[in-house]
C-alpha cells in the first residue's frame, strides 16, 4: 500500500506545505490544535496508569491518533453531531466532554453516562462498525428537518471497514445523499491484523464504488485533518451528500491495555511512526515560525499536569452504582416482571443485611 | 364501526399514527410505491411522501442501523421487514444497539423504534416466508415483543407500539391479513387495552389456553369445538416481553390446567418460558404440568408438510386432553 | 445511470460487433445456446402456467434474464462450481439440474433436493446475499486444494448489492484473492426498487474500491455474457482473483409470480426492453448469418414443446414427502429430543388411522 | 496426565485435531499471529500454517458465512467468535443457513462447522464482553449447542465438535480459562464421554443442581458449602441442544427437586426449557417447581455492578434453599 496521494499540509519535521484544494483555514487555531494535542495525550498517559493501578478494567490509548481527532473534532461545529467508536478521546474533548465521563466507562462504573445530544457526541460503540448506521440515519433526520446548517460525522477504524454495517451505511448514505463524514482512522491495525487484511487497496478508494468521494489525509497532520474534515462537513451541508476521508495514521500503543503487540509486530516498524508524531510536528512549527515560545509550551505542560492530577483524583472517586440501579432505566413504560425481580433482589440483599444486623446486635 | 381486513387495520392504525405525530415514519423495502408485499402500508407513500414513507436499499441492518439513528435525532421510525425469516442480518443492530440504548445511556437516550414483522406459516411459501422467531427477541431485555392476532386490536396496538417509548417488536400474523373484524376507528387511543396486558378471549374454567398471533383463532376454534365437554379459558397473550403473569396467573389458579400453543419450534421457544414462570407462579394449583404444543425441532419444513408442522384445531386439543389425563 | 461502457458483442438488431478485448470463442456454440434460451423460456412460461393452476405455490421468472445466464452458464467447465440465488433457472439449465428439482422447490415438496457437488450447483439460495459469502469461502477451499483448473460463479441480483455480507465477500475475496467471480443480474429491479435505491452509479463499479475488477456487459447479449464470464473464470483460475460482472439487464415479467408490477413500473418501459429481447438478436443473428434455417428454429420449438409436455406432466405427479420425513436430516447425529417428538407425533398420527380403521370396521 | 489451563487444554485439543485431519482449519479475528486474544489458538499458525490458521478479516458474518462455504468443499472450519457479544452480526448465516442446510439438503449437505465463543461475565470486561447467548442458538434446530466447564472436558469436547458432522457452537466459560485441571492428553478420543451427554459431577440424594460452563465450578462450590446440611446433587449439561433429558430426569425424579443455574437472563434462556421440560417429564416427582437461578431481564450491567447480576454461590444457595420451601 502505497502513501501516494496523501493531503499533507505540515510535514513530519513541521515545515508548512500548501495544498492548492486544501488552503489553510485562516482562523485555524494552531495553538489551541497544539493544546488540546497535548492535554488529550495526557489523559491517555493518565489513563493507562490508572489502568495499570486497578482503577480502570481497560483503556484504549489513542496515543498517535492525536491529529486526526483534534484535527477533526475541531472542524465541527456546535450543532454538527458526532458518532465515535471507543477510542476518540480527543473527538470527546473537543466535544466539550469531561474525561471522567470516559473513565466511567472503562472503570465499569458506567456505559456511558453523558447526554449524547447535549455534546453532540454519540456514546461510545464497541461493536464494530454499528455506528455508521446510527450517524447515517441521524443524517437523514437532518435532511428531513432541512437542518441545513448540520452535519455528522461518525468515526471507525481500518478493522471496521470489513463489516458489513459500514458498506451498508456507505450505500445509505450515498442513495439517500446524506449529510454525513466517513472519518476512517486507518491506524494500520485491527488488533493484530494489519491493514492489508482489511484491503488491498487503500481504503479511501472504498468510496469511490458507491458512488461518493474518498480521500486519503495524512492522519498525523492535525492542519490536515482539520482542513480536509472542514471541507467534507461543508460539502454535506451543502447538500453534496457523504465523503469518507481515511486518516492515515499508525496505532502507536497497545489496542488495548490487555493487548500485548510485540507478539505481531516490530518495534524497529513502531519506531519509523514515532519520527513522524502529530505533536512533535506542530511544536516545531509553532516554535519555528515564532508563534509560541517555551512560555508557552511551559503553560500548557502545566496545564497538563493538572489535568492529570484531576484524572487521578477524579477517577479514584468515581462511585460505584448502587446495587438497585442494576434494574434501572431498562424500560421506559416499566416492566412488571422486572419489577418482581426487583423487589426479590431487594428482599434477598436485605437478608443479608439482617443477617450482619443480627449478628452485630448478638456482638459476633 | 367497520370491518376490515387485519392488513386494513394496521394500514388504518399507521395512517392515524403518521397523521398524529409528524415525527412517525415508515420504511422498509418495497413500503413506498407498493405499499409492501401485504399491502398494510398501502398508499401511505402518495399521502405522506417519501420523506415519512420511505422505500429503503434492500439492507435488513441498515433499515434498523439508520432507524436507530434516526431516532436519536427525534424520529419515530416503524420499520418493516418483509418477511420473519430476513429479520435475522438485522439481529446485531437490534440486540446490541436498539435493545440496551435507554440501559447504555442511563435513560437518556429513547429509541421509539417499532419493527414489524409479518411472521407464521400456512400460507404455502417457499423457505424463510413462514417463520416464528418471537423467542430470539423476547430473551433481549429492552425489547417489547408483542403480536396481534385480530384486526380491531391490531389497529389500536400499533398505535399503542409506535407511541411506546421503549422499541417495539411488532409481529403479524400473515396468514390472518385477509382477515375481517369489526374495528372502530373513532375510538380514542386511550381507551385502548394497554399494550403489555394479555386478553382474555374466551372465558372458562377448566383449563387455560395461551397463545398468541395466528393460532388465537385456532385456539378459540379448538375451545369451541369441545365446548360441550370442556369449559376452556382463551387468552390472547398480546404480549411476549414482558408477559402479562397477572393475568395469567389467576386463570391458571382458576382452572389448574394450562396449555400453550405457539407455531415456534416448542425446544427453548416462548412456551418454555411461559410454561416455567406459570409452574412456579401457581406451583400448588397445578393438577398437570403446562403442556406446550408448537412446531418440532426441525428447521421450517417445505410447504406441503407445513400442515403437520402447524399446531392445528386437533394437535391444541390433543394437548389439551393429555392435560386432562394427569 | 448510464449505459456507456456495456460491453457488447451482439446488437439487439442481431449484429455482430468486435470487441478487441473479449473476442468471440471459436468454438461457442451459438446455436446451443440459441436452444438453452428458447428452452429455459418455455421452462419459465410452464412454471408461471403451472402456478396459475395451482400447481406451484410460486415461480421466479427469469424472463428477459436468458442471455445473462445461459452466456455465464456455458463459459463454466464441469468442475467449477455455481452458486445461484433463487432465479437462476438457465444456469441450473446449463448445469444439467431436471427443471423437476426446482419446481419440486417451488411446490414446496423440498427445498431443493438435488446434490449440490453432482452437479456443481449449490442450492438455491433465497435470503438476499447469503451465497456470496459461501461462494467465497469455497473458492478459498479450491486455494488450499490448490485446484488450479476450478474456479467458483456467484450469482444476485441489483438489490443483493446493497446487503452488508456482498461486501463481506467482495472484501474477503479481494483480501485473498479468491478464484470467484461475483456474476450481479441487473434486472434493474428488486421487487418494486428500481437500481438507483441500490447505488447511484454503476454497480459494476462497486468492485474497484475494492480492489478487483468490475466489468458491465450487455445482460441481454448471450455472446458477450459469455465471453466476459469464460475471460473471468480464466482470470481467477490463473490466480489473478475475483472479477465483478454487472450484467446489464431487465426483468421483463413480474418479481415474482404474487407481484403486480403494474403498480411500480410503466408497461411503456417494458416495451422499450422487449426490443432488446436476448433470444430474438440470436435468432436474427444465426438466420442473418446463415447458420440456422427455419428447420433448426422449428426443431427446437418443437423440443420446447416436448419439454414443456414433460414439465407439466412431471409437476402434477411429484410426490409429497411422507408426513414423517418432517423429521429427517435435523442432524448427523441423531438427536434423543427430536427422536421423542418423532415418535409422539408417529403415534399420534397413528391415533387418527386407528379411529378412521375403527369407524370403518363399525361401518361408519 | 497433565496439568492444564482450560485455554491450554482447548489449544491442545485443537492441535489433535489439526494432526488427525488435513481438513480441519481454524480461523477468526486474531487466532493466527496472536494465537487468540485468550490465546486459545496459540501457537498453532505457526506449526500449521497460514492456509489451516486463517487471519480473517474483521466480519463475523464473513467469517461464518465463508466457513459454510470451505465446509461445502469439505473443509472442516473452527471458527472463532472473539467475544460473546460479537456473534450478532452473524446470527443470519448461523440461523439460516449453517444451522438448515442438512435439512434443507435433504441430508446431502453437512457442515461441519464449530463457531466457538467465550462467553459469560465476571472478568470487569467492558460492554458487549461478558455475554451468555446461548439460549439465542438452542431454539435453532440443526445446530448443536455445547459448553464446557473445565479443562479435562474442554479437551476432550472440542475434539467431539470438529468431529461431529453437525454445525456445533462451542461455548467456552471465558472466566475458568485459566483454572487448571488434570488433562489426560493420551486418553482416545473415543473413550470419552459423548457430546450430547450431561454429566453428574456430584452425586447427591436431595436436590438436582443444573447448570454449564462457568457456572458448574460455582455450583459444586455451592453444594460443597452446604454438603453437611443437604446432599445436592451437580449436573453439568454440557450438551444444551439437545439436552440429555435421560440423565437429566432420573437425577431429578431422584431428588424431587431441581434447581438450574445460568449467567443468561432467566427470562427467556435456557433454563425455562429446562424447567419446562423436567416438569413434563418427572411431574408427579416434584416437590417445587423447578426454580431458576440467572441473570436479570436487564441487559449486562456495568461491570462495577455485575457481581449482583451473575449468579455466585450464596445466590445459587438461595435457590436451593427456596426449592425446600415448597
Ligand atoms: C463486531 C465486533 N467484532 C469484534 C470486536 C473485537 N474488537 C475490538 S476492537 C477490534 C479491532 C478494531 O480495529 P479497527 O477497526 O481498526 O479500530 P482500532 O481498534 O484500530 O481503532 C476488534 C476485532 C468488536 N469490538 N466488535
Ligand atoms: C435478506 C432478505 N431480505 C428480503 C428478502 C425479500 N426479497 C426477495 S427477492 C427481493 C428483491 C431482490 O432483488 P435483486 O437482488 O435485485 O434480485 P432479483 O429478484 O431482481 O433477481 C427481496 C427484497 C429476501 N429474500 N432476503
Ligand atoms: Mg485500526
Ligand atoms: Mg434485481
Amino acid at each position: 500500500m502505497t502513501e501516494t496521494g496523501l493531503i499533507q499540509l505540515l510535514t513530519p519535521e513541521g515545515e508548512r506545505v500548501d495544498n492548492p484544494a486544501y488552503p489553510l483555514d485562516e482562523a485555524a487555531d494552531i495553538k489551541g490544535m497544539y493544546r488540546d494535542m497535548v492535554l488529550v495525550r495526557r489523559i491517555d498517559t493518565e489513563a493507562i496508569a490508572l489502568q495499570r493501578h486497578g482503577e480502570l478494567g481497560l483503556w484504549a490509548s489513542l496515543l498517535g491518533q492525536e491529529a486526526a481527532q483534534i484535527g477533526s473534532g475541531r472542524a465541527l461545529t456546535p450543532k454538527d453531531m458526532a458518532f465515535p467508536s471507543y477510542r476518540e478521546h480527543g473527538v470527546a474533548w473537543c466535544r466539550g466532554l469531561d474525561p471522567l465521563r470516559l473513565l466511567e466507562l472503562f472503570r465499569g462504573v458506567s456505559n456511558g453516562s453523558w447526554d449524547p445530544e447535549e455534546h453532540k457526541f454519540h456514546l461510545y460503540t464497541i461493536v464494530i462498525g454499528d455506528q455508521t448506521l446510527h450517524a447515517t440515519g441521524y443524517a437523514m433526520g437532518i435532511q428531513r428537518d432541512a437542518a441545513e446548517d448540520e452535519a455528522v460525522i461518525v468515526y471507525f477504524g481500518d478493522g471496521a471497514t470489513s463489516q458489513g454495517d459500514v458498506s451498508e451505511a456507505f450505500a445509505w448514505a450515498s442513495v439517500f445523499n446524506a449529510p454525513v463524514v466517513f472519518f476512517c482512522q486507518n491506524n494500520q491495525w485491527a488488533i493484530s491484523a494489519p491493514q492489508d487484511r482489511q484491503s488491498r487497496v487503500p481504503l479511501y478508494q472504498r468510496a469511490s464504488g458507491f458512488g461518493f468521494p474518498g480521500v486519503r489525509v495524512d492522519g498525523n497532520d492535525v492542519l490536515a485533518c482539520h482542513a480536509v474534515t472542514r471541507r467534507a462537513l461543508q460539502a454535506a451541508r451543502e447538500g453534496q451528500g457523504p465523503t469518507l476521508i481515511e486518516a492515515y495514521t499508525y496505532r502507536m500503543g497497545a489496542h488495548t491495555t490487555t493487548d500485548d503487540p510485540t507478539r505481531y509486530r516490530l518495534a524497529s516498524d513502531v519506531e519509523v511512526w514515532r519520527l513522524r508524531d502529530p505533536i512533535e510536528r506542530v511544536r516545531s512549527y509553532l516554535a519555528r515560525s515564532g508563534q509560541a515560545d517555551s512560555t508557552f509550551f511551559a503553560a500548557i505542560d502545566a496545564e497538563a499536569n493538572e489535568l492529570g492530577e484531576r484524572i487521578r483524583e477524579g477517577c479514584r472517586t468515581l462511585p460505584d452504582p448502587a446495587p438497585l440501579e442494576l434494574f434501572d432505566h431498562v424500560y421506559a413504560g416499566g416492566s412488571a416482571i422486572l419489577d418482581d425481580e426487583r423487589e426479590r433482589y431487594a428482599a434477598y440483599l436485605e437478608s443479608f443485611e439482617q443477617t450482619d444486623t443480627a449478628l452485630e446486635e448478638a456482638g459476633l | 364501526m367497520s370491518k376490515l381486513t387485519l392488513s386494513k387495520a394496521l394500514n388504518e392504525g399507521l395512517r392515524r399514527a403518521l397523521e398524529a405525530d409528524p415525527k412517525v415514519m415508515i420504511m422498509g423495502e418495497d413500503v413506498g410505491k407498493l405499499g409492501g408485499v401485504f399491502r398494510v402500508t398501502d398508499g401511505l407513500q402518495k399521502d405522506f411522501g417519501e420523506h415519512r414513507v420511505v422505500d429503503t436499499p434492500l439492507a435488513e441492518s441498515g433499515i434498523i442501523g439508520t432507524a436507530i439513528g434516526l431516532a436519536l435525532r427525534g424520529y419515530r421510525p416503524v420499520c418493516e421487514i418483509q418477511f420473519d425469516g430476513f429479520v435475522f442480518p438485522a439481529t446485531d443492530q437490534i440486540i446490541s444497539q436498539l435493545a440496551k440504548m435507554r440501559y447504555r445511556s442511563r435513560g437518556k437516550i429513547s429509541l421509539p423504534v417499532v419493527i414489524r414483522i409479518p411472521c407464521g406459516g400456512g400460507i404455502g411459501a417457499v423457505e424463510h416466508h413462514s417463520e416464528s422467531p418471537e423467542a430470539y427477541f423476547t430473551h433481549a431485555a429492552g425489547l417489547r415483543v408483542v403480536a396481534c392476532a385480530d384486526a380491531a386490536d391490531a389497529y389500536s396496538m400499533i398505535q399503542l407500539a409506535i407511541a411506546s417509548d421503549d422499541p417495539v417488536i411488532f409481529f403479524e400474523p400473515k396468514r390472518r391479513y385477509w382477515d375481517k373484524g369489526e374495528v372502530d376507528t373513532t375510538a380514542p387511543l386511550d381507551s385502548a387495552q394497554p399494550l403489555d396486558r394479555a386478553r382474555v378471549v374466551l372465558a372458562g374454567t377448566d383449563v387455560t389456553l395461551l397463545s398468541y398471533g395466528p393460532l388465537v383463532r385456532t385456539c378459540v376454534e379448538a375451545a369451541m369445538a369441545v365446548a360441550r365437554e370442556r369449559s376452556v379459558e382463551v387468552i390472547d397473550l398480546r404480549s411476549l416481553s414482558p408477559l402479562d403473569m397477572a393475568t395469567i396467573g389467576e386463570s391458571v389458579r382458576r382452572t389448574g390446567r394450562c396449555v400453550v400453543a405457539h407455531e415456534a419450534p416448542v425446544y427453548s421457544g416462548l412456551g418454555a418460558e411461559i410454561a416455567a414462570r406459570v409452574t412456579e407462579a401457581c406451583f400448588y394449583h397445578l393438577e398437570a404440568p403446562v403442556l406446550r404444543v408448537g412446531g418440532f425441532a426441525t428447521p421450517y419444513p417445505p410447504s406441503r408438510l407445513e400442515e403437520h408442522y402447524l399446531p392445528d384445531l386437533d394437535r391444541i386439543l390433543d394437548g389439551v386432553d393429555r392435560a386432562f389425563s394427569y
